[in-house]
């Protein structure tokens, strides 16, 4: 198999799995190591550049999507729009979330003062926070923070350019 | 010759007479009939001795090919009017024999297209996955750092305070309300939902409603509305004035 | 909107579109006639031509696969199989449906010579025909023709598609 032909297959792969399917996945597949996928997969990505597709990492796996520009065509073909603006409650526990991350729902709620798994869900929705693991506390609940889209959405490079001004010391 | 013929899978009289035809390299316009018939019979005798069911089909079949047989012995039926032209007693089965042989052919020619379509594969993931999460166009809308910042803030200054000593509401009990809204209603021919409600508080809303509910059961006031949406008029029946 | 871009939104539509998306329906979204539409879809498909995948024409409408030389690897992903083979009581009874619908069971009877009904019924359940009303002649039959999914399983553009030899020998 010339690397070459290996890009084609992996890019078939990557297109016809029913997951997000990892380097390891497709290495085993197609006898290479991992590495070796993963700068094909480059090679792949480089081809789309100039099309519609984009190849994301999802959950450490490989998944086919189309451009995020293209949303607003897409959309017509029947995929649920939302354009609603963010809930108060779910800007406060963004808030919570970009200052004390990693965090808990409980703690979350703990400073919240109400109940916020619905805020957490549409922000999770909206790709704004993302679990981050689990707290080795009773119970390991999930902990949150924030993702690359909400750097991308408030320009923000790091969690260090968000402003402290003001701010007291909590935890 | 009984026992050359293969015991093959037919899916039907049709397709057991095409093949017999085939193998006979037969013209399918001038099908000896005695020959296949005794064929056909022999094949149906084999299925029999294997103790193998024949189906209805088979075995009228069987029936129409010996019609057709005898037909064809039996001299040619006066003709009554000139014109009519003697039909050829097979040509009905010819006609049945070749429909189906199309749609033999077409069938072989589908399954090829099936297994060759069975190689391509479309998208693996699906609506579930990709097509239904919704699209947020503006996920953050006006929210800004800044307005973050202000809202931490705030909450921590919130979540720092001592738990908070719950304050008394200043809020009116029932009675009190009801006998308000007698007093408000003292010589007047109606007052509407409104002008009670003005300047209230949510919970003295509340309270309101509720005095309102409690006076109408009381039989003391009409509540009435004149039309779908309007106001909503409060009317007397037999007030008590109590002065508190 | 230049051509180029109409490319790439074409593309994504093709590819995130639920089912084969038509010219037509193409057209709408991106406010182009059909014939502009086609010769869009065959710039993308030019571009395809080094890659795993291939546009293909179903029933009328585009869908996005992976070349069929790549099956032997893509079936490795362990996908199931949904074109189980077909008996040939069953093709051939989805032939006669395919080049006489709306047809009745009765006249595919007379025309393969024995009883349908079991193969009529397996074709209804793997949804490559369905019920297209009932015919008004004694007893009300039920009317047969075939649904989109058989022209996705066949690969099938249109009922054009279908060989026509043979058919003025007895029509």
């Amino acid at each position: 198999m010339t690397i070459q032909e290996a890009e084609i297959i992996i890019e078939g792969l990557i297109f016809a799995a029913e997951h997000p399917i990892t380097p390891q996945e497709i290495g085993e597949i197609v006898e290479l190591d991992v590495s070796a996928v993963e700068s094909i997969v480059e090679n792949v990505r480089k081809r789309y550049a100039t099309g519609a597709l984009l190849i994301r990492n999802v959950g450490g796996g490989y998944q086919v999507v189309t451009k995020p520009e293209l949303a607003p065509w897409i959309e017509k073909l029947g995929r649920p729009i939302i354009n609603a603006p963010l809930s108060v409650a779910a800007t406060e526990t963004l808030a919570i979330i970009a200052y004390q991350q990693p965090v808990t729902r409980a703690e979350i709620e703990q400073i919240r003062g109400v109940r916020s798994d619905s805020a957490v869900n549409s922000l999770i929705e909206r790709e704004l926070i993302c679990e981050l693991g689990r707290k080795n506390a009773p119970g390991r609940p999930i902990l949150y923070g924030v993702t690359e889209k909400f750097f991308q959405h408030f320009g923000l490079r790091s969690l260090e350019e968000l402003p402290l001004q003001g701010i007291s010391e909590w935890k | 010759m009984g026992y050359l013929i293969q015991l093959e899978a037919y899916e039907g009289p049709f397709d057991l007479l095409l093949d017999l035809i085939a193998k006979n390299e037969i013209d399918i316009w001038d099908i000896p009939i005695a020959a296949i018939t005794e064929q056909y019979l022999e094949y149906l005798f084999s299925l029999q001795e294997q103790d193998l069911a024949i189906t209805g089909e088979f075995l009228v079949m069987a029936a129409t090919l010996i019609r057709i047989k005898s037909r064809l012995l039996l001299p040619p039926e006066p003709v009554e009017e000139e014109f009519e032209e003697e039909v050829d007693p097979r040509l009905e089965l010819v006609e049945q024999l070749l429909r189906y042989k199309f749609f033999k052919e077409v069938s072989v020619f589908l399954q090829e297209r099936y297994s060759n379509a069975a190689k391509v594969f479309t998208r693996g993931q699906m609506a579930a996955q990709l097509d239904m999460t919704p699209i947020f166009t503006d996920p953050v809308g006006d929210v800004t750092v800044t307005d973050l910042k202000n809202l931490y803030s705030a909450l921590i200054t919130e979540a720092e305070k001592e738990e908070p000593v719950h304050s008394v509401p200043s809020s009116i009990s029932l009675p009190e309300r009801m006998a308000r809204i007698r007093v408000q209603m003292v010589g007047q021919p109606r007052v509407t939902f409104q002008d009670l409600l003005r300047d209230s508080t949510p919970e003295e809303i509340v309270v309101t409603f509720l005095a309102i509910l409690e006076l109408v059961r009381l039989g003391e006031i009409a509540v009435v509305q004149h039309e779908s949406l309007g106001p909503i008029d409060i009317e007397p029946f037999a007030l008590e004035v109590e002065v508190q």
